[in-house]
Order: C-alpha cells, then structure tokens, then sequence
C-alpha cells in the first residue's frame, strides 16, 4: 500500500477543523493554542494526510479530536513513546505531540527525556498549566512549592521541575516558550519549531481558569506582560520593560536588570540560540515577581542544535544493510546455514 | 566397529561443567553430528543464573541435556542415560537427572580439593571415592592431563591449552557413541580460521578423544542408535527463540508490511530482539526502548503507521505492559504481545522455565478487554505458532498474545523447515480512498468484525482514535450506554470469531473415544506426547489433544473433551488451563502441577495417567 | 398540610441540569432535610465526564439521583418518579430514567432556542410543546423569572441572583414532598458566614420557591412519605470514597501503624487521596507520586518501614501496578491496593462505574501470585471492607485487593457509625529482636502462615528481602526446583488460611434452600437486595447471597451455593465471578450482565428472577 | 513498636559481611565498591541497623544481599521511588539507592529525576558501567553511540544521556563522580555524599570485564590517569596532567585547556561547588580522547546546594496538623460533624 503523496494540496484552518464540540471549559487557554496550530499548519507546506497528532491524557490532550488530521489519544504519559514509534517506521509524517504538564512531566517524564536524547524529529508542545486540570485539580511537577490544591490542602511539598532546564539536562535540540496569550508570538515559535530537524520542545504557558486561574497572569496581562516578559531573539541583545527600557547584562556568569538609562544597549547580553550554557542561564530566570529586583520571564528561542535524528540512522542501516547483504532472502534465512537432508 | 555396542532406540546425554569449559558448544556439536547421522534429536541447555559466577561454584554450572533416537524424539526432557561432568559442582546439581543405574564419566581433576569445597561438598567427601554413587557406573578420566600431553610441543599457552579440554572429551562422547567427528572439524576449520595452530591443537585433543576410546582398555560399553526413519526432508537445528524471530520475519515478507519490535531486554526473551537486529536486510526495524511501556507504546505507533508491530518480554515486563495492551484492544489495531515465560511471581526465577501466565494473558487487565492468545508447543513450533500470530493480529485487527516459555526458547530440535512460497498468505485489512465526498468510518467492520486499517499518509482517510469508549462505526468518543454494552459485546464476539479461521482441534495421538485424556499446551507438549505413546504402547486407553488457540479455542474441542471420562491438564503452573475448561465446559477437568522451574519428564506424567486407571 | 398529600412507601427524584446549576448541592440538601426527617435513603450523582463542559450542552448535564421512602431503601438506581430538569439537555439526557407516567418539573427558560440547539433537538422542535411528553405528567416553572422577582432590589448583580435559582427549585420541591426548609437554611447560614446579603437571598428564594408551592394554583400533587422504621442510632450521612479513607484512618489508629498512602489522581479514586490528605493530625501521610508505579513502590517502601501502606487508583492505574504488586507478594509485606473501578477497557469511560476488574484482582499478574481480594458492597460497607483488607494484609502479611466502583464511590446513604472501641482489634506481627547469638529468619511463618514483619531500626533483625524467589524460612535468593514448587504451594496456602479469620457466609434475604439463588458481590448489593425482597413478597423462592471475601471464598460458600436449584450471578460485567464459581464449584451458575457504565435497576433484576421460575 | 536506637555500638567493616556468596564476575568492579561501601559505612557514626540499601534489578543491585544492615533488592527501576517511601516515614533511617546505568536512566529515569527534585535525604550511588551487565550485553542510556551490542550489531543509535547534566536539569542538589579503580577518592566522596542533608549523587564508574571491559580504561590506568581525569576541589584551581602541568582556564563560557608553564595558575579556573553554572560546564566535559586537545574528565563533587528536604516537611505538616487541631480522634471523624438520631 503506498501512501507517499508528493503533490501538495493546499488547505486552511477551516478544513483542519472536525466534527467534534470542543470540550474544554469555556475561557481555558487551549483554545487560543488550538487556533493558533489550525493557522500555523496550513502554512507549512504539508499536506493533511501527512500530519499526525498524538496526545497522552489529560484536558489538553484532547486536542486530536479537533484537528481533521491523522491522531491518537493515547494513554497517560505514553504520547512520547508512541510518537517514537511512528515516527521511526514513517519518517516522512509530520509528528506532533500534545502533552500536558502532568502527562509529560509526571507521568511520562521518562519516555520525555529519552525522545529528547534521541532527537526524534517531532515538535512536542507541552501545555503547562501548573495544574492537573482534568482530574480536577491536583498540583502537578510544575506548580509552585507550597501549592495549595485539593491533594494538598497545607501546600504541595514538592520542589518543582524547571521544565527547561530538564529538557537542556536531556539534551534536548530545540528549547522554546510562549503563551496561550500571545497569539502571534506563539505562531512564530511554532513554524521555528516545524523548521527544525530534530526534537522541538515548545513549553506554552497555558491558564486553567478554572483550577489555577491567573497562574501567568503577570506575564499575560497587558499591565504587567512589559516589566515581567523577556522575548529573546537570536543576536539581539536582551531588551525588555516598559518602552524597552530595560535590559539584561551579564556580570561573569550573572544575570542583571539594568536600567537602559543608565547603561548602554551595547553592554547588554547578546542572544545567541547556539550557546547552551547561555540558554542554561536563561531557563533559571524564574525569579519571585515580588522580590526587588527580579529577572523577567523568558519567553522564545532559547536554544538550538544540529543534531543527528533517530529516526535518519535507523532507516539509514536498514539501507545499508540491504546494499551490504543484498535485499533478505526468506527461504535462505528459513533454511541457515547448516541443513541436512533426510531421504 | 558397531560389533562391540548394545544396540539403543534412543539415548539421552547430559553434559555439565563450569560455564567456563565450554560446554554449550560441545552439546551442539554433538547435537549436529548426531543429526546429521539421521537420529531424531531434542536438546535444552542450561544455563547458569549468575553471569559468570566463580568458577567451580554450584552456581556456575552450565548444563546441555540431548536426547537422539532412532524412533521420534519429542523432548529432552527426561532423566539421562549419561551424566558427563567436569567437576564436583556439575555433578551435584545433576545427579537428579541421571536415571538409577545411568553412567557417569567424570574429569577427575574437577574433584581436587578446591573444587569438592566450592562444590559444598562437607570437607573430606569425595562421591567419586566414597562409594555414595554406588548405584551407578562411574568412569573418571584424567582429562586436564591428557589434553596436555596431547598438546605438549604444540607452542600454546596453558590457557589455551586448557580451552581445548571439551574436545577431548567430545571425541571420546564420538566413540562410545559410534559417531565420528568429521563435522566437527569442518566446524573448528571454519570458526578459527584465522588462527590456524588453534584449529590443528582442536583437532589433535578430538581426535585424541576419540582415540582415547579406541586404545584405552576401558571397560566402557559402547552405544549405537541406528538412524530414525525420519520424514524425508531437508531440516536444520532449529531452536524456540530464533524460531520465534523467523517466524515473524516470515510473516512480514508474507504480509508485505515492515516488521517493528518495540522491546526492551529481559531473559529469557532477550534472544529474540538479539536476532531480529541482525536482520535488517529484511527491513525489520528493531527499537531497543526505554523500558516495556515504552517498548510497546512504541509498537502500537508503528501499528498505526501501518507496520507488523510486535513486542517482547517475559514476567515482570510483560505485567508492565498490561495498561497499553488495553489501548491496543481500544484502538482494534494488529498487534503482536510475545511472553516468552519463565518462573515467577515477581523477578521469581528469571532463568527457569514456567507456564504461569496464562491466565494473566487470557484475564489480566482491567475491564473486559479479550484478545486472542496462542501457545507454541515445541521450539521449531514458535515459527509456526507466531506466524499465526501475526496472521490473526492482521487480519482481524488486534492485539494477540503469543506465549512461549524458557524451555521452548532455548530448547532445540530438528526442523523440516516449508518453503517460503508454501507458508499461509497473510492479507492487511487496509482501508482504501475513499470517493469525494464520502466519510471514512474507522471503526465500521467487516464479516470477521475486523476494523479496516487506514495508515497515515492515505488522503482522505483522516481519523482519530483513542483508549476512551468509542461509538459504533464511527468510532467518536461516546458515554452512551447501550453503545458500551454493544461495543464491549462486539469486542468480545470479534475475538470469538477468530475460532472461523482456526484449524479444528485434533486429537495428537490416542484414541477419538476412550477413558483418559490428557491435555496440554505449550511446551509440555514432548513429555505428553512420550508419555501418552508409551501408554497407549501399554494398553491404556489413553489420547493427547494440545491446544495451541487458547483464546478462543477451537470450536470442536468441547465435543472433543467429551468424548473421555477423565480429562487431566499438566502444567507447569499451580493449575491454570485447567480452570478455564472447567469454568466453560464444566466438565471436572484435573490439574497435574509440577513447579519447580523445570520440565515435566514423561515418566512423571505417565505415572499420573497409569494412576488413572 | 398533609391532608392533600398521597402517602408513598417510597420516592425518587432525579434533579437535573448545568454542572454550573447547583444540582450536586440541591440534591444533598435534599438527601440531608429527608434523612433528618427520618427517612432510609440512598442517591447517587452523575457528574459530567467533562471538566466544564460547554454550558447548555448534553456533555455538561449534571445529574443528583435520590431515592428514600418508610421502608428501607438498598438503593439509589431505580427509575425515578419525579425528574427535574433545569434546561432541554438535561431532559434530553434522562428522560429514559423515569418511571413512565412519571412526573417531570422543567424550568422553561432553559428550553428556549438557544438551549434547544445546545441539546441538539431538531430546529424548532421543543419537546416541552410538541407532544411527545403526553406520557409524562409535566409542570413548568419559570425560574430564573421568579428568583428574579424575588430578589429585585436585594443589590445583587444578576450573576449572583442566578446563583440562587436551584434555591427556588429546591424550596419548590421540599414543599410538594412536605419537607421543611430549617436544615437547609442552617446550612446556608454557616456556609454564606462572611457574606450576609448572599445568606438573605439565597434564604429568600429558597422560601419563595416553598411558598410558590403553596400559593400558585399548580395541580401539583404533593407527596408524603412517612418516616421509616429504622435501627435507632446515631447516623450520618456517607458517601464510598470518604467511607474508604475513614476505614482506613480507623485501621491505622487500631493497629497503631502511622498510615502512608502513595497514590496517583485518577478518577473516580481521587478523592480518597483528597480526604486522607486532611487528616493529616492522624498522623496520616499522603504522598502524591509521579506515577501509579511510584504509587506503589513508595508504598512498599513505607510498608517495609513500618506503616500502613496503601496505594488507590482505578482502570489503567491499576494496570500500572502489576508489577509490584507481584513485588509485594513475594516480599509479604502488608499493603492493601484499592481499585475504585471505572468503565474499561484501556481509559474506557472513566466517570462511569463497572465490575470489570474482578479476574485482574484475582489472577492478572505474571506467574503464581495469589492474594486476598474484598468488596465493597455499599457506600457505608466501604469502611468495613477497607478496615477487613487492613486487617488481613497486617496479620497475614500479605497484600490485599481492595474493590470498590464509581457507583459506591460516589453514592451515599445513612450509616449508624460505629464506636471506636467497637472495631476489631488488629494485631501487627512484629518481630522481636532476639537473644544474642541467634539468627533472625524472615521467611520463618506463624500458624496463619504469615512472617514477622522485622522493620529497620530494631537490632539483630538486619536482613534482606526480594523478588527472587527464596529460600524457606531464611529467605535467601534459591534456584532450588523442590524449594520453588514448595514455595509456590507455600503462598498459595498462605491465601486460602485467610479463610479461617472471615467470617462464614450468610444469606442475605430469603430461604436457606430453594429454587433460585442470586449471588452478587460489590455495588450491585442494593439493587439485588431490592429486587429478591421484591421477589419473595411476590411468593418466589429465590435467596440473595452477596459474597465480600472473594480470595478465598468462605468456607461454606459452596454448600450454599448447592442449596439451590439454580445459582445467578448478576455483574456489571460481561461476567466475571460467575466464571471463578463455575471453575470452583462445576456449579452451572448463570451469569447476568449490564455493561452500561450505569448500575443495574432492582426491576431488572427483578425480571431475571422471575425468568427462572 | 519503639526502633528508635540512641546509643552507637561500633562495628567494623567485617561485621558488614552477610552469609551470602557474592556472585560477581571475577575481575568485576562492582567488588571495588562494595568493599568501599563496608569500609566507609562503618566510619559515619551510625548504626547498623538505622541504614538501609535498596537497589532495583542488575548486576550492581545485588549489592544489598551483600551488607549485613537491612536491605531490598526491588524491582527494576524502582529502588528510587521504594526509597521515597520509605524516607519519608523513616526519615530517622539511613538510606542508600543502589542502582545501574539501566536500572536508573532506562527504565528507572522517571523516579530518579523526581527522586531528585523532591531533595530527600538519600545517597544514591549509580554504578555506570555503560552496559547491561546481567542481561549480557546490550547497550545503555550511556553506552557511546555507533556502541555494537548484542542488540545492535550496525552500533547504536541513541544518543547517550550526560547522567550528570540530567541530574542537575532535574535540580539534584549534590553531584558527584568517582570511580572503582581509585578507592581512596571513592571513600572521601561516598563520605562527603552522606554528609550532604539531601539526595546525594554518585556516579561511579564502574568497568564490566565481561561485557564492556576497558570502557573507563584511560581514566583508570595509571599511564593515562593523569592526562586524562582532573579531580576538582572546592576553592582549588583546576590542574590536571602528568606533574600537574596543565590547567582549565575559562575563556568567556568556553573551558580551555593550557599549558602552567605558558600560564599562571593564577588565571586558572578555580572550583566553586556552589556555582550551578559553572558545575554545568563541567558536566560537558565528555570530549573524545582521540581529538586534541580535548578536555580532561571530571572526578570530584561537582556541585551541592542547600535546599529543604522532602521528609523534613512532611513529617512538619503532620506536626503542624497535630498542634493546630489536635491530634485526630477517631470517634469524631467517625461521627463526622453531621448527624442525627433515630429513636
Ligand atoms: C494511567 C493513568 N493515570 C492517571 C490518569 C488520570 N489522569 C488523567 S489526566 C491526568 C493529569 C492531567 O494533567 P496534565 O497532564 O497537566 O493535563 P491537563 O489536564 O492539565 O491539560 C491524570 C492524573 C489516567 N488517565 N491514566
Ligand atoms: C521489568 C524488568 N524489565 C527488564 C528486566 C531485565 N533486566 C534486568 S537488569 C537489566 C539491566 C541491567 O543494566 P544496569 O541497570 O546497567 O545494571 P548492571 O547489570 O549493568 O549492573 C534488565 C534489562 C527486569 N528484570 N525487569
Ligand atoms: S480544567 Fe482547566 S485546563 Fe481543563 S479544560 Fe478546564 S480550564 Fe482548561
Ligand atoms: S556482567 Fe559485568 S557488571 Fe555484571 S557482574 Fe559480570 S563484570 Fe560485573
Ligand atoms: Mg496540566
Ligand atoms: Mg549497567
């Protein structure tokens, strides 16, 4: 059965939507995140039969059943793994993984860190919301110590994963954030991470208005997002604040704020998405709003890397095997080396 | 020569020693010659627990029991004629297996001191010297020190040197045994061929060996087993979890779809993934996961991508797939689920073998979750069996259990192996385009209730699908409640179903009618099958039936079972089968158990039908 | 007042609507104000499988079932007499649980165009108008115009005055049963504390509603149904999961051993996990792990340590664990693993209840690994049952199963709460550190052939413990193949002598012999119960026996079971127990199944009695 | 049952010795470490029977059938997350993770970075032997790539996992590395790890003669030791090579290696094991041995961080709940604060 298919069909985000009620609660940011894909995906030059969605469990993975894609709601935490089985065996499929912060980083925190390393080339979002939202309620690995929530009634004890940092610990090749907030910063993020070849973990900072509302607020909210958002690109230097007044400089290996009144734009840390200890010291701006003076949130690119994919090298010695051995005989390997004929 | 020999329709050797003597390779070869010679043969090794536990210790032994014939031979099984050890250890943890009055031959040097103490022999014991083997015939050879006089001159070092002892002993096995050792040294010609003084000291310590036997002036009574009237045929060795991996390999080029294994190591199923691996030239592409969900989470994406999806394992790895294999039953895609068993619970006895399983295979996971499951009978079996695995994943779209065993994986015997243009075909449901305009139904079935399988890539057939409650045809997420019960009732009659495209039970040996039926599956199926012939040999009304499709089973073999007035079920479990024929046909089915982590021999089970009667 | 009223021996009312519409907190101020008045009672609600679902949608339906009566009441799942809908999508959802010719109270304003779009009926379609109620008796109420009116001028935003209209509704429907508002307003008086002017408004509807009873010319026929003759006691309201953890604090205060639970959330078990993380000052310690497995595990670290250790989880969670259960079983250790039970297979339909997952408790774990299975049979019964499984796993050192479902979980009913020094006492095992010189042996067994349990930091008692299978009494790793079969044997044995600590089997209802026996097991007790008093009364001689110790039996099951003629088994399943009675017993028990995600009603039942005869 | 134990009764490394044979392969390292183990546990001032080891499954964890204190052998993977339960009610006790490179970062990763974040109080030493050693032989987590195992005959594919960079993404708060072939660093770093008030983690390389015989072989062999490993200590510069004649110096973020007799010591990097950053360069330092010049590879205490420990409040909560409601009574909470009477 033969299902390459090189002529590309153009479509919109109309034809990406199914006949399926989206059942998220009414306000919750996935919706935003919903859009923002059915805009993005008809721009990436595939077709439709070529896309796969494949979610774990959890409200966000939900998200198969509104995209008139391939898909798979799969279980817990298994998204990754079910990912990297697919994509191994039909490299040409453009995979894409739905997973929340419990699904990714509870539960499937293993399968997470093992498709990192190996840099399958998917792009995972990651909707973190701080919160398990379907099972109403329960503190996930990324919500804040000392958490109170249905689980936890005097606060969560647990100190929480810096979701990036663990993704840079796994080696991960392509390390982004974004909102649900920020519709067009988020559709940039995402055709970057369609771009690159190589495993593209987008964490999206996700409201649950209902289990945790406001989680992101001071970077969400227009009154806020300027002093508390830092938008990195790749050679510019690190700007942020009010009117831009702002900006990061490193002092050795520190991380300041310094007021661009005071101090030139020249001094400033320059971006460099190439450079892993930098984008090492960008993932632990995280930061109390209420201390003075505190690092801004970092949202963007932060790091990326050329490395080679899985999923290449597998089908590559399958390929080699086959030049070395010539195509396998069947009756050959029925009857091995060492036969005897009874008469 | 064949003057001075008794004349025997069968025999069984049981060679043992350190894992370091080399062992194995001195059980297969003897295995290859003896087969070449025409004899019907059966073979199991076994291995030690430890990885390399010390020399001399009792932990460290390695064992290689064959059973040849000039009759059919259907399990290596039973107690041993001859007991061949290389020291005190190996004779200690065999001794068991050697049948009252057996031979033993023994290298007297692996009972100095340090090694009756590492055996845990009580200090000053010596069995070869204190007449405790009395009821057997026992000859010693001084295998160290003629191996080296053998060799003297040769220029090899003493490890070397030391590394040839098997052969000597091999050659003199060759002689009392009327075989001669030609094909063993093509085999030393070849394997070492770079090394050309190793492969002429090899050759010198066999042949020395055998001439041992020719000139020395033992009173060793020689053994010849005629030829076996064999099926005329072209076979090979062939052995359970190789077996196992031709098997699906077979089924793939068969099938036309790319064979994925999702597995991660774990004895005793680790041989299968090893083999596969080498085969990349077949397309199989082998993943070697994270840990079993992974393993067959993966699989299940590789299903779904349209290719012959299988997993691996044994015990503790196969309970850990439990969650996924339900999402497999969800999703109705073609999946293979391979338990190769060994003894548990828990880590249990990781390198023993055991058939407990079985009911986790057929009942264990949550809510009401059927799938087909099959058991291989013998090694060369697991091809057979597996491909009819594969065949009924793909063509009615869901996962199979396939089970094996440690005896089946690492036993052997001789194989008529078919032709690849005589193997079953095996046709993938797939879901075609459909016309403009049209909706794709993924879960809409055909006549075996199958589900069309629609691969990523085909326009047109976009679909989503998921572990949660799905309605008819359509396969939407529902909570509808009389679509639950209709779907859990379709699931269920899906599977039953595949008893349409089954072979009906036969009986295996024994009379259609009579007073005792012994049933069995899986790899007990040599001991019955010995056992059940000596018996009907005996006079007893006695048959075997072997139920390879335990779910579901065959359509005929209630009536088959009715037509015995006592059914008794050997396992090697606690009683496991025995509870699902009682429970369907309520027919007082009786459990014989042997647990211990080990083969049933056919005396043990003749001994329980001849109580029977 | 009551002159009006038709006297009834019982009564149930479905309310029905939005999840934002109050129904949860409508139906338990019903449940409470009833059971104070001193009727039985039992209910039942029906959350929405999604989070928040879309208002007005069929997907967002929210649903509080109760039914009470003068005479005892078994259970909540019967067709109900009134159904009160506060918008289409709730009529639409469960107009097939009313009794025909039964009474329905819809509130208008949900039934307008956009609600009926919301519900999918057809355009211009309004089932309130178009006939297809007629046999139905159907009253209107326009309550969101009433709470209005009621509340004009209070200075509320409109929001807030919304908030208030399930208080109408509940005042209305208080008035037609003849109950009085006090509880109701007590309790709105203690929640509202800090908000006075919500307290008067949300009273003042409530009120309003009542009134609207009395004034408003509806040919209502109000209904009264008389206290019932009940146990005197003291009672409080309890709902399964609560019931569980409080059964579990109770066995952790007898026993003395601090309380750990490792859980992971999943529905319907959270709140256990919930309500044990508030009782923190029973020194009970709850961990919330990354995983089901780490679920476990970390509970078999705190059960090695010492506590009573526990882990909850449901469908695909439990899956998840099979592993280490088969860990737990060979180190016997006490540990006691709940399973609410949700819809299956895979994630299935996890706000639904089912008895799916009996033959995974019983048998689905890799090789031979017995161990005691329990259930629940009413909300209440779920403190007995936990505080039996707590028991069980101390004093026999074992891990025990658990079974409640998502209909126990969440169902309530009165319960005469026992006093604490009531409970049985139950005894840890400890070891005792020994006098010098002697080894502790961990494997070493008492009578009920349960181990000591020697936990780190007493001294002498050092000792290590596995998977692999072990040595008697010494429990150090052994291959030995007599040493396995006898430890197999061992544990198993081990299992069935927890049948000499439960208590013999009782018939619950009806004849000690007979015609027709109804076995059940779990939440299914109330509608059997109901349906064979039904029967009886009716002249059938038919008995009710419901089975709590499932592994083992108790002893007398069998000679029960062969006090009938016929033996039915009614399960939520596609028939599960029936399959262990037929294997055990070779007794031709039937299976009856309703795989619906909803329990069965006590008329079904009922129905399949009568078959019989 | 009271266990609590004040009084310290010496015992000596002999007394550690269980009954059970210990069934490694000869020439195996695994034997270095346990005999390390026996001599530093008895020098920390505890007493027998308040330690625990547990291990999951593999050659490295049949180590606890071998120390005379209580121990689990558990299942594979899971000795993290038993040891979770077990501190966390018996936080009095001494706890000690062993585990493989499999065991821990395969099918055990998920456990070991929560292990990790939650900061109990444990020592975990990972015995890396880039192989799985009792399943004969096939590749690992941190096996090199292109590795030819049993299992892949083409070599691997899988990128390896830099255990030590995962372990400080998931915020492990003491990391470390020694190896079996120098028992005198192993006994100073097991003794720091235990002093450490958190999970303490060890990786030690160990080599597996059998199946992967030689893998640390450089870093191990006194011809090459020298050149090849550098032992950082807190506030020492970083010296290395054959008479201490090479250093680290830090140019920008980028590790260089020189020549003391072309630059000062006084340039050089100095070891700061509270610097999160700079213990993340040295993490990096898995250069190729063949390339030139390349980085030596880094033994010491790597980084530690003071951080609360899971146990620790745990345990508090329960106090706080006890003195802020009293201690629970069973009859109220059987009686609940709702009930009525039938007469
Ligand atoms: C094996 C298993 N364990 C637990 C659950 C219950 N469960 C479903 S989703 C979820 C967590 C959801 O949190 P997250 O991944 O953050 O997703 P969100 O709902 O917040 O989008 C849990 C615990 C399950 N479905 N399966
Ligand atoms: C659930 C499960 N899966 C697989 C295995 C088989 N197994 C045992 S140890 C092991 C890996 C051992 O490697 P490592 O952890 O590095 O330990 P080493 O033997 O090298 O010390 C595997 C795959 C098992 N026992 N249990
Ligand atoms: S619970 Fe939270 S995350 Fe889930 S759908 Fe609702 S708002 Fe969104
Ligand atoms: S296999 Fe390797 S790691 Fe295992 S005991 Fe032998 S040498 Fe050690
Ligand atoms: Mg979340
Ligand atoms: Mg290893």
């Amino acid at each position: 059965m033969s299902t390459t298919q090189t002529e590309k069909v153009p479509f919109t985000a109309k034809d990406l939507v199914t006949d399926q009620d989206v059942r998220w609660c009414p306000g919750c940011g996935d919706y935003s995140i919903l859009k923002q894909v059915q805009t993005v995906v008809p721009e990436l030059g595939l077709n439709r039969e070529e896309i796969v969605f494949i979610s774990g469990i959890g409200c966000s993975s939900r998200f198969p059943y509104y995209m008139e894609t391939y898909g798979m709601h799969s279980i817990h935490g298994r998204a990754t793994a079910v990912a990297s089985g697919l994509k191994a065996t039909r490299p040409e499929l453009s995979v894409w993984i739905i997973t929340g912060d419990g699904d990714s980083l509870s539960i499937g925190g293993n399968h997470f860190i093992h498709l990192l390393r190996r840099n399958f080339d998917v792009n995972i979002l990651l909707f973190n919301n701080e919160i398990y939202g379907l099972t109403k309620g329960q503190y996930s690995p990324t919500s804040e110590s000392g958490k109170v929530t249905k689980s936890t009634p005097m606060g969560s004890i647990d100190h929480p994963f810096n979701p990036l940092a663990l993704v840079l610990g796994a080696d991960g090749t392509f390390v982004a954030r974004t909102m649900d907030r920020d519709p067009i910063h988020m559709r940039e993020v995402l055709k970057r991470a369609n771009l690159h070849k190589g495993s593209s973990l987008v964490e999206i900072y996700q409201n649950c208005n209902v289990f945790n509302d406001g989680a992101f607020e001071v970077f969400t909210d227009k009154k806020t997002k300027a002093a508390e958002t830092l938008f990195v690109e790749n050679g510019k230097p690190l700007v942020f604040g009010n009117d831009g007044n702002k900006g990061i400089l490193l002092d050795g290996f520190v991380p300041k704020v310094v007021d661009l009144n005071e101090h030139s734009i020249n001094d400033l840390w320059v971006h460099d998405e190439r450079d892993r200890v930098k984008a090492g010291i960008l993932t632990r701006f995280f930061d109390e709003v209420t201390s003075e003076p505190h690092l801004p949130r970092v949202f963007g690119v932060f790091y990326v890397e050329d490395r080679f994919r899985y999923e290449d090298i597998f089908n590559q010695q399958i390929a080699d095997s086959i030049r070395l051995k010539g195509k396998g005989n069947l009756d050959k390997l029925l009857s091995g080396n060492n036969t005897w004929e009874v008469k | 020569m064949e003057n001075n020999s008794v004349i025997a329709t069968e025999a069984t050797i049981l060679f043992a020693g350190d894992s370091g003597d080399g062992i194995q390779l001195t059980g297969d070869q003897f295995t290859t010659t003896t087969a070449l010679f025409g004899n019907d043969v059966s073979t199991f090794p076994n291995f030690p627990a430890e990885i390399r536990a010390p020399q001399g210790t009792l932990a460290g032994v390695s064992g290689f029991q064959i059973k040849f014939g000039s009759q059919e031979i259907y399990t290596p099984g039973d107690l041993c004629d001859l007991l061949v050890v290389m020291n005190a250890a190996a004779l200690k943890a065999n001794l068991n297996q050697l049948k009252p009055g057996g031979m033993i031959i023994a290298n007297v040097e692996g009972f100095d001191a340090k090694n009756l103490r590492l055996a845990k022999f009580p200090d000053g014991v010596n069995p070869l010297e204190n007449g405790s083997l009395s009821d057997f015939k026992v000859y010693t050879l001084e295998v160290t020190k003629m191996t080296k006089a053998t060799l003297e001159g040769s220029g090899l070092g003493t490890k070397e040197i030391d590394r040839t002892k098997n052969m000597f002993v091999l050659g003199y096995i060759f002689w009392i045994y009327n075989r001669t050792p030609e094909h063993t040294i093509k085999f030393i010609e070849q394997k070492f061929a770079k090394r050309p003084e190793i492969v002429e000291a090899n050759i010198k310590t066999l042949k020395a060996g055998y001439h041992f036997g020719e000139t020395s002036e033992t009173f060793m009574q020689r053994v010849q087993v005629k030829p076996a009237t064999i099926e005329p045929g072209i076979y090979r060795n062939m052995t359970g979890n190789p077996a196992t991996a031709i098997g699906l390999i077979a089924a793939s080029e068969k099938s036309g779809l790319p064979l994925f294994l999702g597995s991660y190591p774990i004895t005793p199923a680790s041989d299968i993934l090893h083999e596969l691996s080498r085969h990349k030239n077949f397309g199989v592409r082998t993943f070697q996961a994270e840990d079993e969900i992974a393993a067959i989470t993966s699989a299940i994406g590789a299903a779904f991508g349209g290719s012959l999806a299988v997993t691996t394992s044994s015990g503790p790895g196969i309970a850990l797939k439990t969650e996924a294999i339900g999402l497999a039953i969800m999703l109705e895609l073609p999946l293979v689920i391979i338990n190769v068993q060994r003894g548990g619970p828990s880590t249990g006895l990781p390198t023993k073998t055991e058939q407990a399983d079985l009911m986790q295979a057929v009942y264990g996971r949550n809510g009401e979750a059927p799938m087909p499951v099959i058991a291989a009978q013998t090694p060369a079996d697991c091809f057979f069996a597996v491909y009819e695995a594969c065949r009924i994943a793909v063509e009615h779209s869901t996962p199979v259990f396939f089970l094996s065993d440690g005896f089946l994986a690492n036993g052997a015997e001789p194989w008529k192996f078919p032709n690849a243009a005589d193997l079953k075909p095996i046709n993938p449901n797939f879901a075609e385009p459909l016309p403009e305009g049209e909706t794709f139904l993924p879960y809409k079935r055909d006549e075996k209730l199958a589900r069309k399988w629609a691969i990523p890539g085909v326009k047109g057939l976009e679909h989503r699908i998921g572990g949660l409650e799905k309605e008819n045809e359509t396969g939407s997420i529902s909570y509808d409640p009389d679509n639950h019960e209709f779907m859990v009732k379709l699931r269920a009659e899906k599977i039953a179903r595949v008893a349409d495209s089954i072979p009906l039970q036969t009986i295996d040996n024994g009379p259609e009618k009579g007073k005792v039926l012994v049933l069995g599956w899986g790899s007990t199926y040599g001991a019955i099958k010995t056992a059940v012939k000596k018996a009907v040999d005996q006079g007893y009304s006695v048959a075997h039936c072997h139920v390879r499709y335990i779910m579901p089973f065959p359509k005929n073999l209630e009536s088959i079972l009715r037509n015995y007035d006592t059914v008794i079920v050997p396992e090697m479990n606690n009683g496991q089968l025995v509870k699902i024929i009682r429970d369907k046909f309520l027919i007082d089915a009786k459990g014989i158990s042997k647990i211990k982590g080990i083969p049933f021999t056919s005396d043990e089970i003749l001994k329980h039908i001849v109580s029977n009667f």
